[in-house]
């Protein structure tokens, strides 16, 4: 490819894609626009799973209204969707169900793990239960609470956004390792579970 | 059916099942204690008597607790199949606790007469490793069907991993 | 020469302005229309919000208002995919059938004009007479339904084409649905065709010039319009009766497989039907750009102003279904369809073309006149009785294979 | 929806009945394969086909899983695979001493917490054999009437949301968020509450706690005729839940169903009144049937049972008495705070008590009560330790989720919408 003067080099486009872009005044300002546009329009897909479900609900009703950043939209197909929030406890049957649902969602997608059980198995550290659903999908934000209350999941939600506009357009998130790289062997209930921390293999 | 036809009905056939059957009171409850081979006759004459409904089967798994307070006769093993019937009728409550063998665990179902006990049933195969013969459906309903094993018996793990304090990666 | 290719334009006028005029027609249009989009999904949100006690979009632009924009140019940004056992083809191409017919309707709407009780609905720039529309062929009225029929085929395909079992349902839904609500709409817009004498949408919208009176929704005698905005909301896929989607029980319906940009062209498609749809029924029933016309600047601005206003109420009594009403079941829908809204929309053309031989034969002041009269009506309430005791012993016969089934 | 009727007996053909609604071979209602046979059965019929409806839907309120075998769009035979939130509590609740264990519990049914706490601890004081204050006994009355009431109002929400009204949605949320502000007042949380614990509760009322409540009561009864005229009497309302999903008492028993989809088939079955529990025996309340045991008869009970709730809250407002909020028994009881900062012997007994727990007598008791679901129980067995040698918790949503592919037969996907949601099964409670 040719070298063009606005968009500087751009042979390596044509192997990475958007990605191979350099930055520069004009990939730059659209940068800045596809992020302002995924903060204020964020459609959260509908994963209820348990209690936290009830107060990701109430977060979308019309005390506490996520419709103000345009995330009223919960989309029930997760080719629509581009946050998933994991809302109530991970069990080990609905494990592969939500990594499926997860890469069923379509590029860029986000992840935020509401309330503890979701985060690291909360109270519940026993056989039934994926201690933290880190070890599935990569997590982005994790808020804390059981469950949290609108307000936290709010403040996770605004979290997020941060990181958004903060972060970069086109990469990949799963090569970007994301999650807190935390992972558990599965059990069986009958030994001593392996704990691994550092990069996802 | 009016009422008093009832509630001869029910004397008649409570008397000598007082007597063959082993009976406790907890707690304000009457428990009865019938072996695995008279367990439906007795379900049966007890749901004549207006135990119209099974509220309830559960499963105990004694395995680190021998020392219960039974009635003499009744020989504990280390399964209790625990069911709860409840009349309408009478507003009365009954118990039964059927001990089952480690050995064989096994027990005739309750579906024939309790189409409600169908799920009931499932459960405690899931959890305990019950089998209840006749089941139309003895699979697992709450774990995963490939997972071994039955959690909720005593000598199970429960599975704990240990919480971690450790610094994140690439910090 | 371009006269010949665009019967629109009356008197002489210069190639070059005529070939600007057309060419700016296009352009206003499509980016009228487009933006007039994003402005009703704002408003949409807004108003459900105002509805449901909440805020609403906020954060995107003052009150929100780009939020329509963001979602677009985030979906535009989205990862696309095509599903392997999709038919890859078909896949791709259903979303332009869907949203292509949406925009193509919108050129034969009367927007603006000086359509006072003496004005004919021109205006005049560079000299020209001409519409305030993008085209008027004579038979205006059959493309919009033509439009709206081909519109069902996006749906149709892309939930095929899916080969998913979700829209495939959808897709099935939506092909029995529209299929028979464009007979309902069809019936409901001879009421007034035959009262306006006239296919063109131009002429339609001239002929009701004259005050509220004059309206099709007055002259058609209210029925048929009542008809006609039912059947629109079935044809539109709009809540209530948006069965098609039905998130509740098919997930997304025909777009579940859809993402990205694909997904957002049925988006738009859907919403820009809502604004062509209404102001389809503001011309035929509402007088199109007519009403009061003050003499205070150029009387074709009055009549957008009417025009958009009348196009707004309607596009906000959408909202207002989408809100508030329950959804009725699929086989309820068809039921209400056939049974109740065909028949009525027939009975009713048989009873306005009654009263017009009615009308026409009033010279003579016989016997016969009234007599035509009574048959016809005497006719059609048999007819109407007829028909609602068929659908009672349909209900009844229903409810008896309920008990079999439920005991 | 007429007031406590003449209770109907079950009938003798009650086996026929069962056979009917859980035939065992081909012609049942339930699809009887296991999981893995359902994700990969193909009908031999082309006609038919098989939709899984979850366990990422959004109408089937959380994570169940419906195998639906379908002609068209008309349901032949379903069935329900639940387990995806199964939490392993009763396997928890054996790790967690006596007062540790509502912590556990209240997490099963997430939209009516209080009332498996409250059956834990009527369990545990019954072993105990203890009688709580008599304030403490109305407090929980107060907040439980309060809590159906709220979860009565999700049930609003959800059940206008799965028909299509998503107005319903947002204004059954707002009624609840009135409730739930009141109980983060009072317990420190708005779910989840850990508030009823064995030997009473955990915290006295706070101030101004009777305002709140009244204000509640007044706002709501307008926001109740509200749901009226947006529903009650709406035609599409009407034809989309009359005749549908029909049930009759006899199969209710036969299944073992309990609470609202019970009293809608005419069956006026409720423990406040007829077991009494509790202080409802001196609290006047009507309890409410239908007579046709369709969906819009458990619509209306639902509905109503909200007015029955306020009116018996009114009354609990009125007979509050003064007292002790718990138990003031040293062997269940932690010392009061200010008694820590003065006495060793004080702070040795809180210690002792949060970390090794109470001793419990050994026994095993089953206590149930009248949760917004239908009957929920508690078995408890204890060795005398501690902790509960087993803990088991009878859900009723556990068992009214059998009644579904009976309900479902034959009726549309529409239908089953609408059936699921009636049943108003929580899924933390069917899994545990």
């Amino acid at each position: 490819m040719p070298k063009l003067p606005i968009l500087g080099d751009t042979s390596s486009i044509s192997e990475n894609g958007l990605a191979g872009f350099d930055h520069n005044f004009l990939t730059g300002k659209i940068e800045d626009l596809v992020k302002w546009s995924r903060t204020r329009s964020m459609w959260p897909a509908t994963f209820g799973l348990a209690c936290c479900a009830l107060e990701m609900m109430a977060t979308g009703a019309a005390h506490y209204d996520l419709s103000r950043w345009g995330m009223e939209v919960f989309r029930a197909s997760p080719r629509q969707a581009d946050l998933m929030i994991v809302a109530g406890r991970v069990s080990q049957k609905m494990a592969p169900v939500l990594r499926q649902v997860y890469d069923q969602m379509m590029e860029p997608k986000w992840v935020i793990s509401m309330g503890v059980c979701a985060s690291s198995g909360g109270m519940f550290n026993n056989y039934a239960l994926v201690q933290g659903v880190d070890q599935i999908v990569p997590v982005d934000v994790y808020a804390p609470g059981c469950p949290p209350g609108p307000e936290t999941l709010m403040h996770a939600i605004l979290q997020l956004h941060e990181k958004v506009e903060n972060g970069e357009i086109t990469r990949r998130r799963q090569e970007m390792g994301a999650g807190a790289g935390i992972m558990v062997e599965q059990r069986d209930g009958q030994t001593a579970s392996k704990v691994i921390i550092g990069k996802r293999e | 059916m009016s009422d008093e036809e009832t509630t001869e009905g029910v004397e008649e056939i409570d008397d000598p099942n007082d007597e063959e059957i082993p009976s406790t009171v907890s707690h304000g409850q009457n428990v009865l204690h019938p072996t695995r081979e008279n367990l439906l006759e007795v379900i049966e004459n007890l749901r004549n008597e207006g135990f119209a409904v099974c509220i309830d089967v559960t499963a105990v798994d004694y395995l680190e607790n021998p020392k219960r307070d039974l009635p003499i006769t009744v020989k504990p093993e280390r399964f209790e199949v625990v069911i709860n019937l409840l009349s309408h009728t009478k507003r009365e409550r009954i118990r039964l606790r059927v001990q089952v063998p480690e050995d064989e665990p096994t027990l005739p179902t309750l579906f024939d007469m309790y189409p409600g006990s169908e799920a009931l049933e499932r459960e405690v195969h899931d959890l305990f490793g019950i089998h209840f013969e006749g089941h139309p459906d003895m699979t697992r309903i709450l774990m995963p069907e490939d997972w071994e094993g039955y959690p909720l018996r005593k000598d199970y793990a429960v599975g704990e991993i240990p919480v971690q304090f450790k610094e994140a990666p690439g910090s | 020469m371009f006269a010949g290719l665009d019967p629109l334009f009356i008197g002489d006028a210069g190639t070059i302005e005529i070939l600007l005029i057309v060419i700016m027609k296009v352009v206003v249009a499509f980016a009228l229309l487009l933006v007039s989009v994003m402005l009703y999904i704002w408003w949409m949100r807004k108003f459900i919000g105002a509805m449901q006690n909440r805020v609403g979009p906020s954060r995107a632009g003052p009150f929100g208002i780009l939020q329509t924009l963001a979602d677009g140019i985030k979906l535009f940004f989205k990862e696309d995919l095509i599903p392997n056992q999709s038919d890859k083809l078909v896949f791709k191409i259903a979303p332009f059938f869907s949203i292509v017919p949406a925009l193509l309707v919108f050129t034969v709407v009367p927007v603006a004009g000086d359509f006072s009780s003496s004005g004919d609905g021109t205006v005049t720039w560079f000299g020209n007479k001409t519409f305030v529309q993008l085209a008027d062929p004579h038979v205006g009225i059959l493309f919009v339904l033509a439009m709206s029929s081909i519109a069902v085929y996006g749906i149709m395909l892309a939930g095929w084409s899916s080969g998913s079992k979700y829209p495939l349902l959808g897709s099935v839904r939506a092909s029995a649905q529209m299929v028979s609500y464009e007979a309902a709409l069809g019936l409901a817009l001879v009421a007034v065709l035959m009262k306006t004498g006239t296919l063109s949408t131009h002429d339609i919208a001239l002929s009701q010039n004259g005050g509220i009176t004059d309206w099709g929704l007055v002259i058609t005698g209210f029925i048929p319009f009542i008809i006609f905005f039912i059947a629109t909301t079935a044809e539109l896929n709009s809540p209530p009766f948006d069965l098609v989607e039905a998130e509740q029980e098919l997930v997304g319906g025909f777009h579940t497989e859809y993402s990205s940009i694909r997904f957002a062209l049925f988006f738009m498609a859907e919403f820009m039907n809502v604004i062509t749809m209404s102001a389809v029924m503001v011309t035929l029933f509402f007088g199109g750009p007519g009403g009061y016309y003050p003499s205070l600047g150029p009387a074709w601005l009055w009549g957008l102003f009417w025009f958009v206003g009348k196009v707004f109420i309607f596009a906000s009594i959408f909202v207002w279904m989408r809100g508030t009403l329950p959804r009725p079941r699929y086989d309820q829908l068809m039921d209400f369809g056939w049974k109740i809204l065909i028949p009525l929309a027939l009975g009713w053309v048989l009873l306005l073309a009654t009263l017009d031989v009615f009308k026409d034969r009033g010279n003579d002041g016989g016997l016969s006149q009234f007599l035509v009269l009574i048959i016809s009506v005497t006719t059609l309430t048999l007819l109407a009785g007829l028909l609602m005791k068929s659908i009672q012993l349909g209900k009844q016969r229903r409810e008896l294979d309920g008990e079999e089934v439920f005991g | 929806m007429s007031q406590e009727t003449e209770r109907s007996r079950p009938e003798d053909e009650e086996v026929e009945t069962a056979e009917r609604v859980y035939r065992r071979g081909e012609d049942s209602a339930i699809l009887r394969l296991s999981e893995s046979q359902v994700q990969s059965y193909n009908p031999e019929d082309d006609r038919r086909m098989v939709i899984n409806m979850g366990p990422q839907h959004p109408s089937t309120h959380g994570v169940l899983r419906l195998s639906l075998e379908m002609e068209g769009e008309t349901v032949l035979r379903s069935k329900p695979i639940i387990g995806y939130l199964h939490t392993g509590m009763e396997k928890t609740g054996e790790q967690l001493s006596f007062l540790q264990g509502p912590t556990n519990v209240t997490r099963m049914d997430y939209s009516s917490p209080l009332f498996s706490e409250l059956a834990f601890s009527l369990a545990t004081e019954k072993l105990l054999d203890i009688e709580i204050p008599e304030r403490a006994t109305w407090i929980r009355m107060l907040m439980c009437e309060l809590n159906r009431m709220s979860s009565h109002l999700l049930f609003q929400a959800t059940n206008g949301m799965d028909i299509g009204a998503v107005g319903a949605m947002i204004y059954g949320w707002r009624e609840r968020e009135e409730v739930l502000r009141l109980f983060e007042k009072i317990t420190g949380l708005r779910m989840n509450h850990n508030y009823i614990r064995p030997g009473g509760v955990a915290a006295d009322l706070p101030d101004g706690w009777r305002d709140d409540t009244l204000q509640i009561l007044d706002n709501l009864p307008d926001r109740l005729d509200d749901f009226d005229s947006l529903f009650t009497g709406q035609p599409i309302w009407h034809e989309r839940l009359q005749g549908v999903g029909v049930i009759n008492a006899t199969e209710c028993l036969a299944l073992g169903i309990t609470g609202p989809l019970l009293r809608s088939t005419g069956y006026a079955w409720d423990l406040r009144k007829d077991i009494p529990y509790l202080r409802y025996e001196e609290v006047d309340f009507d309890v409410l049937v239908g007579s046709y045991g369709d969906c819009f008869d458990r619509f209306a009970i639902r509905l109503n049972e909200i007015r029955e709730s306020m009116r018996i809250v009114r009354q609990i407002l009125e007979k509050m008495p003064e007292g002790d909020y718990r138990i003031q028994d040293k062997k269940v009881t932690p010392p009061p705070r200010s008694r820590i900062d003065e006495s060793m012997e004080a702070l040795i007994h809180h210690f002792k008590i949060f970390t090794e727990g109470f001793k419990v007598p050994a026994g095993e008791v089953y206590v149930a009560v009248e949760s917004p679901r239908g009957e929920l129980g508690c078995y408890m067995v204890s060795d005398g330790g501690p902790k509960p040698y087993r803990m088991h918790i009878r859900g009723p949503s556990f068992t009214n989720l059998q009644v579904l592919p009976h309900m479902l037969q034959d009726c549309l996907v529409a239908d089953a919408v609408a059936v699921i949601s009636t049943v108003d099964p929580i899924m933390g409670e069917v899994d545990r």
